[in-house]
């Protein structure tokens, strides 16, 4: 059952199921390492965006729960992703202005949009949007 | 004595045996407290055999 | 003027004795005491060491904390601009204090620290990216190479000059990194790089990934009924209350724990310190973690010969390397010691 | 494939009547100028040029991208293509480049995402565009409330638009310097050179999300499967930088068109191996696609029998997964790698510097750690918004100081730590 995991309040209301952690990013890939530990498998990369720790207050993973092992592959990403927020300095929703708030809300949403879809996790499905510019969709591969 | 297999390979373990889960290697909380620790005795007769098992590389020992 | 340094040594150094007077209080002497006399020619007149504490290596050991902080009291009035811990060459004990003290007085006031010990020194491990520790030989006739060496980086410090490269320098690498520009682009390094990779020729690479250590098998145990089986874990099972305080992560020691007497781990006795997994289960039962009871019961029926009275245990969740290094070195010398066969480890 | 590269030198930049070349010095009618990027009703009224030279007291923040003015006067199709122009292939012909210049777009995007170039000071040391005579476009939406991903295009078009316009402007002149690449076909490729290794190129693109995309003859790179590309194809602006991520290694659009890594190799072409193959491959954030990708990448290397790959990363943090399994699968394949990185070691230096590692990851250069701090004197001129200092990557509350200085990491200064390998930055252990 695939399943967002976020602390992205915005994000979350607009998915159809997600856990949210009233936290930080940390909380967030911990919960995420409890999930992988029972053996559920992580489905995006803990750190996708380009943004350090401290510069990233929100955090999102889509997952596949389910119970078992451990798999090797997820558990090597979330530990290192844990270790590297946890060696950092966090920034915390709560300290940022409204602006600045909405605009690291925004991109952590942007960069899940096009997992989630893939995953069928948005609300009411909207769809995508034709992201080149000039060429015909018939250039893309598309991915099942 | 190990859940992540390749983890203990990587480190340079020589004598590995696999385990139930991250959070209770040798238990497992689905079952009544006989059969766990049925379950536990044969991971840790296990790890005695192994231990009783001349080796010359990595090896899992997974009966 | 010439800049001011603060020397710290032992009991062994300061003349006041050997392992007997080990747990010797800190103190601190105006001047120069013991090795300080080497280094006053070395630093030719640029820099002077102008006080010198002296604190027993056992009295450290034992009293780690306290001992830096009243240290750091006394230094404070000396006003250093510099800080030398040694050299301490192949002991333990003292290279451990002499990293220790480097890294409070570098937090404390932010001025260069700097060691000698012999690589293998566990100190080096332990303390290497808080401070510049030369590398020395293993033994005090080693002095006279490591004075000069360790004069000759503090002043390049003191006077904020680059430092090179660890091997030019003559200092053990730190494992921090530093930016520097190249002659060449880093694409064309790249491809310089290729190339001799290509060839088969040797080539240096600019990022070293990690590896690890590789042991040899260790022979089978031939009699199992007469052996002592140790538990060792990194799943953080101790007493309830974890008295020791085990880091939940990054663990910076290990606890010994007496098992004589217990057949059955309980949530009443027993907990998890370990923060790097759900504890819910490790906590109603550690045996999940730490199989006691299996153990007492195969040692009533013979199946080994018994298991050993003391099981240790830490924290693996992102505990660095050197300390798990460390704690692995230790907790096999008192098993060995104990006349422990052989050990079974467990892993969450 | 032939592609000739009909180089004027831009020495200097002023503003005039006719847009146009002679002397070194590149004329630009601003209002014209302006006229054009102003077609699109995506960008707003308050649209600016300027011009910034080597050397000058001047501050550009925040940049988006950069882009080498470049207009195809010989051969199919047309400077990037996708974008600006059809999507015939190019790579051939002749194509017109105002060499020593470059279009920068700034102007607030997604705010903490873009970069700084000081023209002068220790921040110039540190980003290869204080060396080019720019172009510099301040844009702004037309609605507050636009949409971000509209906007990020309305600003790639507007600088694709500016360089294009440029460089057309300068066409029908004697050029300075001529260079000629040519690629053979694979089969011939193939053939010569037998006593040379096979080498390849596996080139590594950004494409996390919307506003961390990079986009190939138009497409998002993201939803391709690593394909195969001539370097004279990159040359012609094939691929277009469309991204908002941290400055100091976001690959611009005017690294691309002179990717260092390509240039090397093709200049040792023939000598110390066999050029053969350039492969781009995406950075997705999902772990299928990252597995997909590097697998298909890597079978491509080894369908072309490639005895050696160099590998160049874009980004850090999830991407230092790919660049490891790209890693991983060409040396289990026997194909012998070389990567091209960046790190993240922390502001002291001492923190792991990639998010991960794998031990065949034996040949590694780095352009440097992103988090080593720099202070950046005042200047005279600040084009752009000077305050972003406290948001974007790089920055924190208070980086701005009073006096105009700013204190930064080195993630903030745009290409600081390319890892297309465009700076001479590196760092070692201590």
């Amino acid at each position: 059952m695939f399943k967002l995991i976020t602390n992205n309040a915005e994000l979350c209301n607009s998915v159809k199921k997600a856990d949210y952690i009233n936290g930080s990013s940390l909380d967030v890939l911990i919960s995420v390492r409890g999930l992988v530990h029972s053996g559920s498998i992580i489905l995006t990369h803990p750190l996708c965006g380009n943004l350090r720790p401290s510069h990233q207050p929100f955090r999102s993973v889509i997952i596949d729960e389910l119970s078992g092992s451990a798999d090797i592959d997820s558990l090597t990403l979330i530990e290192n992703a844990v270790n590297i927020y946890r060696s950092s300095e966090l920034i915390m929703p709560y300290e940022l202005d409204d602006y600045s708030l909405a605009d690291y809300a925004y991109i952590d949403s942007e960069l899940m949009r096009e997992s989630l879809e893939r995953y069928r996790l948005i609300k009411n499905n909207v769809k995508n949007e034709n992201l080149c510019t000039a060429p015909s969709l018939s250039l893309l591969v598309k991915e099942v | 004595m190990c859940t992540i297999v390749p983890i203990s390979q990587t480190v340079g373990a020589n004598r590995i045996v696999p385990t139930i889960a991250i959070p209770h290697p040798l238990g497992n909380p689905s079952k009544t407290p006989e059969e766990e620790k049925i379950l536990r005795r044969s991971l840790v007769e296990r790890a005695l055999k192994a231990l009783q098992t001349e080796i010359t590389e990595q090896t899992v020992f997974t009966e | 003027m010439a800049f001011r340094i603060v020397h710290y040594i032992n009991q062994f150094y300061a003349g006041i004795g050997g392992e007997e007077k080990a747990d010797y209080k800190p103190e601190i002497r105006t001047g120069v005491v013991g090795p300080g006399m080497a280094f006053k020619g070395a630093l030719k007149g640029e820099a002077e060491i102008v006080a010198t504490v002296i604190c027993g290596d056992s009295y450290f050991a034992s009293n780690m904390d306290e001992a830096a902080s009243a240290i750091i009291d006394m230094i404070r009035e000396y006003k250093p601009d510099a800080f030398i811990a040694g050299p301490a060459f192949n002991a333990g004990r003292y290279g451990t204090a002499c990293g220790a003290m480097c890294e409070a007085v570098s937090k404390e006031f932010g001025i260069p620290v700097i060691s000698g010990m012999y690589p293998e020194n566990p100190g080096v491990e332990m303390y290497r990216k808080h401070a510049w520790i030369v590398e020395t030989p293993d033994s005090a006739a080693g002095m006279r190479k490591a004075v000069p060496a360790m004069a000759k980086l503090v002043l390049k410090l003191l006077k904020g000059e680059a430092v090179g490269r660890p091997s030019d320098e003559g200092y053990i690498e730190r494992g921090i990194r530093k930016n520097m520009f190249y002659e060449k682009l880093a694409a064309e390094r790249c491809v310089d790089m290729f190339v001799s990779k290509l060839k088969g020729e040797t080539f240096e690479t600019e990022y070293k990934m990690p590896v690890f250590d590789r042991v040899d098998p260790q022979p089978a145990v031939k009699d199992m009924k007469n052996a002592v089986i140790a538990l060792v874990t990194s799943g953080g099972i101790c007493p309830k209350g974890n008295p020791d305080h085990i880091e939940a992560s990054s663990a910076s020691k290990f606890g010994e724990y007496d098992i004589t007497g217990v057949n059955d781990l309980t949530s009443e006795t027993y907990c998890t310190a370990h923060g790097g997994y759900d504890a819910t289960y490790a906590d109603q039962d550690a045996d999940r973690v730490l199989p006691v009871d299996v153990l007492r019961d195969l040692e009533k029926e013979g199946v080994i010969g018994k298991l050993h009275n003391k099981f240790y245990t830490t924290v693996g969740n992102g505990t660095s390397v050197a300390n798990a290094k460390r704690f692995g070195a230790e907790i096999v010398n008192r098993l060995v010691n104990d006349g422990v066969t052989a050990v079974i480890l467990t892993s969450t | 494939m032939k592609l000739e590269l009909q180089k004027l030198n831009v020495k200097s930049l002023k503003f005039g009547d006719k847009t146009g070349f002679s002397d070194g010095v590149l004329a630009i009618n601003k209002a014209e100028l302006i006229a054009l990027i102003s077609e699109d009703p995506m960008l707003g009224k308050n649209i600016d040029a300027d011009i910034a030279m080597p050397g000058e007291s001047v501050r550009i923040m925040p940049v988006k991208d950069v882009i080498e003015p470049r207009w195809k006067i010989e051969g199919k199709g047309q400077v990037f293509p996708g974008m600006l122009s059809d999507v015939e292939t190019v790579g051939e012909g002749k194509t017109l480049v105002l060499s020593g210049c470059a279009v920068l777009t700034a102007g607030k995007l997604v705010r903490f995402q873009e970069g700084i170039i000081d023209m002068s000071g220790p921040g110039a040391d540190y980003t290869p565009y204080s060396k080019t005579c720019n172009v510099v476009l301040i844009l702004e939406p037309s609605d507050p409330n636009m949409d971000k991903h509209d906007y990020e295009t309305a600003c790639r078009m507007a600088g694709l638009k500016a360089a294009a316009y440029l460089a057309k402007s300068c066409s029908g002149l004697q050029a300075d310097s001529t260079e000629v690449y040519e690629m053979p076909k694979i089969r011939d490729a193939m053939n010569s050179y037998p006593e040379l290794p096979k080498v390849g190129y596996i080139y590594m693109l950004q494409t996390q999300g919307l506003l961390h995309d990079t986009y190939l003859y138009g497409v998002d790179v993201k939803r391709i499967l690593p394909t195969l590309i001539s370097p004279l194809e990159v040359m012609d602006g094939a691929i277009v930088s469309g991204n908002c991520v941290s400055a100091c290694d976001k690959n611009s659009t005017y690294s691309h068109l002179n990717n260092p890594v390509i240039s090397d190799m093709l200049k040792r072409h023939g000598k110390d191996f066999n050029f053969v193959a350039c492969i781009v491959t995406n950075e997705n954030v999902t772990l299928a696609d990252k597995r997909r990708s590097s697998s298909y990448a890597t079978k491509l290397a080894a369908m072309l029998g490639l005895d050696g790959v160099v590998i160049t990363e874009e980004g850090f943090g999830n991407p230092d997964a790919d660049l490891i399994m790209n890693c991983r699968k060409s040396e289990q394949l026997g194909i012998k790698t070389a990567l091209l990185t960046d790190e993240y070691a922390g502001q002291d230096g001492a923190s792991q510097s990639l998010a991960d590692s794998c031990p065949e990851g034996d040949a590694c250069v780095t352009a440097g750690n992103a988090n080593e701090v720099i202070k950046l004197p005042a200047m005279k001129k600040v084009i752009g918004y000077q305050e972003e200092a406290n948001v974007i990557a790089g920055g924190w509350q208070g980086s701005l100081s009073d006096d105009g200085s700013i204190t930064v990491e080195l993630q903030a200064i745009t290409g600081a730590t390319s890892e297309l390998g465009y700076t001479k930055l590196g760092a070692y252990t201590l």
